[in-house]
């Protein structure tokens, strides 16, 4: 096994040992001691992650020299257990395990170990009053495991057995704290809304088992590579895939994303799942799990259908808009930040919609540094000030806790797109990519509409500026506004130390190589599938610097023409969409935080005269109870249930109640009449066969003994008197 | 057990010449006399604890029949589980569930009449059927080697969905006992 | 490992399976013994054969049971004299040698009581029943590659712990037999006690067979002999944790102390074996001493390189010399090989006597715990790492050691022969420490004997002492 | 020289005296005895059948099925035992005759 894979094999099984040994010696491990053994094991972790990192850069180095050296992606696969026969098999197959070890796999086991690293230190501290300290651990180092398993998995099968133990991770944690009910509460509605995704997931890897069987990932992307194209597939065997169920395989596929990362008809249980402990939502809700459906999605990117990436970008678009908007009423610290989580996410999902693959991940690497930055460093906020998380308790903190306030600063400036730093990058790839996909699609298709996946992305822009500044003023800013929670108020270096960490990696998280990686990925992904150069499934138009597909464009006529015309030449349609964007950033970003701050610098004081406005007051209103999804979800669903339930139970109640009533009055007469009969007619008979039953009972119960011997005995019998007959009729 | 199991490897080799398939027969009889008395034994025996003593000559007689069929492996099972295990939590019951030491629970006489009958005729009927079945035409095809690898692979390959049923059943079984033997006290007792 | 891709295979195949480097050809059951070769010119014939294993049995086995069983009971009684600073048996032929055959001779004279209230058939069947599978066991032990009884036993070291695992009904029967109290609870004990330690040993074992591949007790030797990082022992870290689990579970299950709780005489007077007496009695400790050394015996043919010197010598010369043809240096070879065993045998039985006189007693549910809360989840963990490891590590099991030279760079090429190697190469330094320091241990006793007689033979007036 | 009737014959034999053990012990544990024995004399059938097939040699289901029956027959001695252990602790005896509760 070659290093990099081992390594990441041994960094997947460390925190399961971790697991293991705190699930069974916990308790007796007590209080620091569990915690210290968790942190060491994903800290070793890690530290294998960056081994295998350096390995693998310096396996073929990380520029050109990786893609000339031809050095494919690790891939192993082993036959599991037998299965039988898919529709283009004529063999039986099997289920097959695997890793699957390429730069994004890489990149994704440094970037989850270092935040799992930084929150479990985190932990120590914030969880040290808790009587279940060591079962946190455990379910940490279980999540850990499951999370890194589903990264370094090779087959689907592995990744929907791994994407469920996420789940189960996120819902024992988020109820970690089950005796509040509203924390059980909102483990059992994301349980039950992933449960929802999943559904979709099951669906369209059904879809492609029966195709596929369960292929590794280089397999699948071989051969369904060319779904981007939008025709059938011929697979072996002389099928052909459809590419109507190619798109409703994508899109149950993605509704496991959808579950898993919040997205717009299922993004009600994020938000819910801050009643968990605060480093468990830096962690499963903010930067790591609600990721992997951004990285399921990053893993079949090549095999969806345009039509099923423009159902991909629509619910992006639908969720990040709507995310953004409640975003900005929310008054609870850790709501708004999952808010705007969810919106993030949207984003990236949005990006992978476009085809920006590199866009998206990119931006998932990024955002899982500054969003871990600021979840912890609310969960600081939230230590310092005794549990208490509305932001009109705060105000005035920067005093009281200046690493967290500048730390936290940090991360707003980085997820707010603060030129240089990391948001800034990952955020002006995606709107790049936007803008020219719009601008293709807007020229191919005559269309304008298409500029709404410009549009209202720079605008979210501009929301995010917005209400992470407000975010930032009202707890640090102004004066305090509860003064007993004011004087209270401490920090410790336990708490900021992952902090400073984590705001290093946010300021400079966008100039380490991750692009790079990225790219290489993508031409690794070439690489193993063998294609000559060709890059199977993603569009090189929107992948920065990759050289052009070898093929020259007349190969390709099913591709729309704007299309051709950019991917022909990338870097000038890469340019000019640049400059555009740029300005929109920078000015999205001097406005938005321009505005919170001016707004809430002095508190509410503003914003208490905008709200004598009505339609202002209304409109808050709305937001801040989340445009009512949830009242909508418990109408029309709960509602329609009980509704459903009430009317039958009325129909039970009035018409079959009613006619069994009648026959059974109709009965009645009828009964009277005939037990003058019965009485005297049939009685006689009646009482004469009874005895006549008793009298066989009396005689045949004798042979019921209960005793096994007797049992024995006829059985014995039997068999010898069968015995007897075959002998007879057979052997004669 | 020594000895013999030497000799049968040993005489396996090869076409068996005139003593070999002698040792052979004979060893095949004393241990079929082992099993066989032995069952009589377990039979017959009144006091529970030598019933059991005969079932472990019997479980012996048996791994002996094993080897002589070159399932050595099987022989070795038989020891380990049943011999070791089984026998060993059977007497575990037999000291647990016993009011007195050497209490017997005696059957009827005209049990005993009706069931030596009924057992008579069964292995009358059997053993006519066997003999009159004409399967003593069928000769030994499979190999003298014995490989235990065929075995797990076997084991692990085309049974692999069995053996995990088996062990799933067996956690079953665990647990389902463990918690069925769960001390209960009888009424009366002292609490 | 195999690459990308389905492969429509059946798993069978070993070559192509993730464990695929298991080569170890089994050895055809045909091939006539060296002994055989040399002594009948082949294949013996059956009765020539049936002769051969009788004479075996009655002249070798039988015989060095009962010496090694007799010495062994001078040497504990030695041992325990020398830990608690009194000569122990002396005075019977030189250095007490002969203390044993005395006292078998007062046993056999005894007179052979049977309580009245006993099950008399069975009190009498039971010695034979503690002492027949020990000696069975001695069937595959290997005490060198072809001074073995019966080396073509393709499994064994399976065969071994299945054999003894039946010594347990003989103790269960005598405690039953005698209808004595204390009779029925040393049996009980003994029986939980073996059965619950039958599982954590059999585990550990099989973390060593999982990286030998095979369990031919032979086949082990053979793997082993190209020098001391060739041992299982030394060949990855969770056989050599294995070694322990093995150690300390053999002591349980052989009722040795610290885990001697069915004869604990301070509670139960002397446990099953309470109402015998005269040679049955004697039957019993023989059945014990001979459990000893063969627990000894299976400890060091999986994880103590058998028959093999750490030098890798003995495997050159037989490779060599089998090609040769040159019989009487095998012989002589052999002979070297079967004391070289034998020595570490009693390496091990030594250390099973020393810790009886070192540790103290547990209660039964502190046994019982120790087992299953902790040797139990131990030796899980190594059977799971003990699988994972040749995935990581490729070994080079299969390859035999004669012509596999460490020292010659293009051997390093092959698969995970660096790894392999670093591994090994830290355990056995590791193997050294331990043993260097055990032989240490005795030398020093050795030395300084002459300064620890005075103490022996004057001891200080216990009224000065109090 | 021994072919497969003598290996049936003996199995036959062994399971008579199973049955019989099951019919004439009173102790329900001796009954447990008597299916063990059943259960044996099925295994020497397996085996033997699995060594006289004319059909696939060097195939070894019939040892295989041995193992899974030596292994369930262990299965149901322990719950077995259990259910006897805990017909002792209701009826202070585990004679099998007593266990006529449900009888008509």
């Amino acid at each position: 096994m070659p290093l990099p894979a081992l390594l990441l094999l041994v960094a997947t099984l460390l925190p399961l040992a971790s697991f293991v040994v705190l699930m069974f010696w916990g308790k007796r491990l007590g209080n620091p001691l569990a915690g210290y053994i968790g942190t060491a094991a994903i800290g070793a972790s890690f530290v294998c992650s960056v081994i295998a990192m350096i390995s693998w850069l310096g396996g073929g180095g990380s520029g050109e020299a990786h893609w000339e050296a031809g050095i494919k992606p690790i891939a192993i696969s082993f036959p599991w257990i037998p299965t039988g026969l898919g529709i283009s098999q004529q063999t039986a197959g099997y289920m097959d395990m695997g890793l699957y070890v390429d730069s994004l796999t890489v990149i994704m086991f440094a970037m989850v170990t270092l935040v799992s690293t930084c929150v479990h230190i985190f932990s120590i501290k914030y969880m040290e009053e808790d009587p279940r300290f060591p079962r946190f651990f455990t379910y940490l180092g279980l999540f850990c495991f499951s999370m890194l398993g589903l990264v370094i998995g090779g087959t689907i099968l592995q990744l929907f057995v791994f994407w469920e133990l996420v789940g189960l991770c996120s819902y024992l944690l988020i109820g970690f704290w089950w005796e509040k009910k509203s924390a059980s509460n909102a483990a059992i509605k994301a349980f039950v809304a992933n449960r929802v995704g999943d559904f979709g997931f099951l669906i369209g890897f059904g879809i492609l088992f029966i195709y596929m069987g369960n292929a590794s990932l280089p397999t699948l992307w071989r051969v369904l590579g060319s779904a981007g194209q939008g025709g059938d597939i011929a697979i072996a065997g002389g099928v052909v895939f459809p590419a109507t169920m190619l798109t409703i395989m994508g899109i149950g596929l993605f509704c496991g994303a959808i579950g898993k990362s919040a997205q717009f008809p299922l993004h009600v249980w994020l938000p819910d799942a801050m009643e968990g402990p605060t480093p468990v939502s830096a962690l499963i809700h903010a930067a790591t799990m609600v990721a992997a459906g951004v990285y399921l999605v990053g893993r079949i990117f090549p095999i969806l259908t345009p039509d099923a990436k423009m159902v991909v970008a629509i619910i992006g678009l639908i969720t990040a808009t709507i995310a953004a908007l409640i975003a900005l009423a929310q008054s609870d610290i850790k709501k708004v930040l999952a808010y705007s989580t969810v919106s993030q996410l949207g984003y990236m999902v949005l990006a992978m919609g476009l085809g920006s693959w590199m866009g998206a991940l990119f931006h998932l690497i990024t955002h899982a540094f500054f969003k871990a930055l600021l979840f912890l460093g609310s969960g600081s906020v939230i230590h310092a000030a005794h549990h208490e998380q509305e932001l009109p308790q705060y105000g005035g903190l920067w005093r009281k806790i200046p690493f967290t306030a500048g730390t936290f600063l940090v991360g707003v400036l980085a997820i707010a797109g603060f030129p240089f730093f990391s948001g800034y990058f990952s955020k002006d790839t995606i709107l790049v990519h936007a803008a020219m996909f719009a601008r293709s699609h807007a020229e191919a298709m005559h269309n304008s509409w298409y500029w709404l996946f410009f549009i209202i992305p720079t605008g979210i822009a501009y929301l995010t500026a917005f209400y992470m500044m407000r975010c930032w003023t009202l707890t640090f800013a102004g004066k305090p506004r509860n003064h007993h929670l004011h004087d209270h108020a401490h920090e410790s270096p336990m708490l900021w130390a992952p902090l400073v960490v984590l705001a290093a990696l946010s300021i400079f998280g966008g100039k380490i190589s991750v692009q790079t990686m990225l790219r290489n990925t993508i031409r690794e992904t070439a690489a193993i599938c063998d294609t000559q150069g060709k890059y199977v499934g993603f569009d090189t138009a929107y992948q920065q610097h990759l050289p052009g597909e070898v093929e020259s464009m007349e190969t390709s006529p099913g591709e729309p023409a704007g299309e051709t015309a950019a991917a022909g030449h990338p870097d000038d349609a890469l340019e000019s969409a640049h400059h555009l964007v740029l300005w929109y950033v920078t000015g999205a970003f001097l406005v938005g935080m321009g505005a919170a701050f001016a707004i809430f610098v002095r508190g509410y004081y503003y914003t208490d005269k905008l709200m004598q406005f009505a339609p202002f007051r209304a409109m808050h209103t709305f937001l801040r109870r989340k445009m009512f999804f949830d009242e909508l979800y418990n109408s029309v669903f709960v509602g329609g249930v009980r509704m459903i339930s009430s009317l039958c139970g009325a129909f039970d109640k009035y018409v079959i109640d009613m006619v069994v009533n009648a026959i059974g009055w109709a009965g009645r007469i009828l009964a009277s009449i005939s037990g003058i009969y019965d009485k005297y007619v049939v009685d006689g008979a009646v009482i004469g066969s009874g005895k006549l039953a008793w009298s066989v009972g009396a005689v045949a119960r004798g042979l019921q003994s209960g005793r096994l011997r007797g049992y024995v005995t006829i059985m014995l019998l039997s068999l010898a008197a069968g015995l007897v007959v075959a002998m007879a009729l057979y052997l004669r | 057990m020594n000895t013999t199991l030497a000799i049968l490897a040993q005489n396996s080799a090869g076409a068996p010449d005139g003593a070999t398939a002698l040792i052979n027969t004979a060893l095949f009889y004393v241990f079929a006399a082992m099993a066989v008395g032995s069952a009589i034994g377990v039979m017959v025996s009144r006091n529970i604890v030598r019933t059991a003593v005969c079932l472990l000559m019997a479980l012996l007689g048996v791994a002996g029949l094993y080897l002589g069929m070159h399932a050595e492996f099987l022989a070795a099972v038989q020891l380990v589980v049943y011999a070791g295990g089984t026998l060993v939590l059977i007497i575990f019951g037999v000291m647990l569930t016993n009011n007195s030491t050497f209490q017997l629970y005696r059957p009827k006489r005209l049990e005993v009449v009706v069931g030596s009958g009924l057992v008579a005729m069964l292995a009358t009927v059997l053993i006519t059927a066997i003999l009159r079945s004409g399967m003593a035409d069928r000769v030994v095809t499979s190999g003298n080697t014995y490989a235990i690898q065929t075995l797990g692979e076997a084991l692990l390959g085309d049974y692999l969905v069995p053996f995990e049923l088996i062990s799933v059943l067996l956690l079953a079984v665990m647990i389902g006992a463990a918690y069925l033997a769960k001390g209960r006290r009888r009424e009366g007792e002292g609490q | 490992m195999p690459g990308v891709g389905k492969r429509t295979e059946p798993p069978g195949d070993a070559s192509a399976s993730p464990w695929g480097f298991r080569g170890v050809q089994i050895r055809q059951v045909d091939t006539p013994t060296l002994m055989q070769r040399v002594l009948f010119h082949g294949e013996p014939g059956s009765m020539a054969g049936l002769l051969w294993n009788v004479a075996l049995i009655l002249l070798v086995f039988l015989p060095f049971m009962s010496v090694f069983a007799m010495l062994a009971i001078w040497g504990e009684r030695r041992v325990a004299g020398r830990m608690q600073c009194r000569p122990g048996p002396n005075r019977v032929g030189p250095f007490g040698l002969f203390q044993s055959v005395a006292d078998g001779i007062k046993l056999i004279l005894k007179e052979d009581l049977i309580p009245a209230n006993a099950d008399a058939v069975l009190f009498r069947l039971a010695p034979y029943l503690a002492f027949a599978p020990v000696f069975a066991a001695f069937m595959a032990l290997p005490f060198a590659q072809d001074f073995t009884y019966e080396p073509r036993v393709s499994s064994g070291l399976f065969w071994i712990l299945a054999i003894l695992s039946v010594e347990i009904m003989g103790v269960i029967l005598a405690g039953w037999a005698s209808n004595n109290k204390w009779s029925i609870y040393g049996a009980m004990r003994e029986a939980c006690q073996m059965v619950s330690y039958e599982i954590p040993l059999g585990i550990s074992i099989i973390v060593a067979v999982m990286a030998a591949g095979t369990l031919n007790m032979v086949e082990l030797g053979k793997i082993q002999s190209g020098g001391i990082h060739t041992w299982l022992i030394c060949r990855n870290p969770f056989v050599f944790l294995a070694f322990f689990v093995y150690f300390i579970a053999s002591l349980a299950s052989n009722k040795r102390a610290p885990f001697d709780l069915p004869e604990s005489e301070s509670e139960l007077v002397a446990g099953f074996h309470t109402e015998y007496s005269g040679l049955r009695f004697s039957m019993f400790f023989f059945a014990e001493y001979a459990a000893m050394f063969v627990v000894g015996a299976i400890q060091v043919a999986t994880f103590l390189g058998g028959w093999n010197d750490p030098f890798g010598l003995i495997g050159y010369y037989h490779a060599k010399w089998s090609k040769e043809q040159f019989d009487m240096g095998l012989i002589a070879l052999n002979c070297i090989g079967s004391a070289i065993f034998v020595l570490k045998a009693c390496g091990i039985v030594l250390v099973q006597m020393w810790l009886r006189w070192t540790l103290p007693r547990p209660r039964i549910d502190q046994v019982l715990y120790t087992c299953v809360k902790v040797l139990l989840p131990i030796a899980c963990i190594l059977l799971l790492g003990g699988a994972i490891w040749p995935l990581i590590v490729p070994d080079t099991v299969g390859m035999p050691w004669a012509t596999y030279n460490p020292w010659s760079v293009a051997d390093w090429q092959k698969a995970g022969a660096t790894g392999a190697l670093i591994t090994q190469g830290l355990l056995a330094i590791l193997v050294i420490a331990i043993k260097g320091s055990l032989i240490g241990w005795v030398a020093y006793a050795w030395f300084t004997r002459k300064t620890v007689r005075p103490r022996l033979s004057e001891a200080e007036p216990i009224a000065e002492v109090v | 020289m021994v072919g497969l009737p003598h290996y049936l014959i003996v199995a036959a034999i062994m399971m008579c005296c199973g049955v019989g053990t099951i019919l004439l012990k009173r102790n329900a544990i001796g009954i447990l005895l008597g299916v063990e024995l059943i259960l044996n004399a099925a295994n020497v059938n397996l085996v033997a059948f699995n060594r006289y097939n004319a059909n696939a040699s060097g195939n070894l289901d019939g040892q295989i099925f041995a193992i899974f029956v030596i292994v369930l027959a262990a299965a149901e001695a322990a719950v077995a035992l259990a259910i006897f252990l805990n017909f002792y602790n209701n009826f202070s005896t585990v004679d099998v005759e007593r266990g006529d509760n449900l009888k008509g």
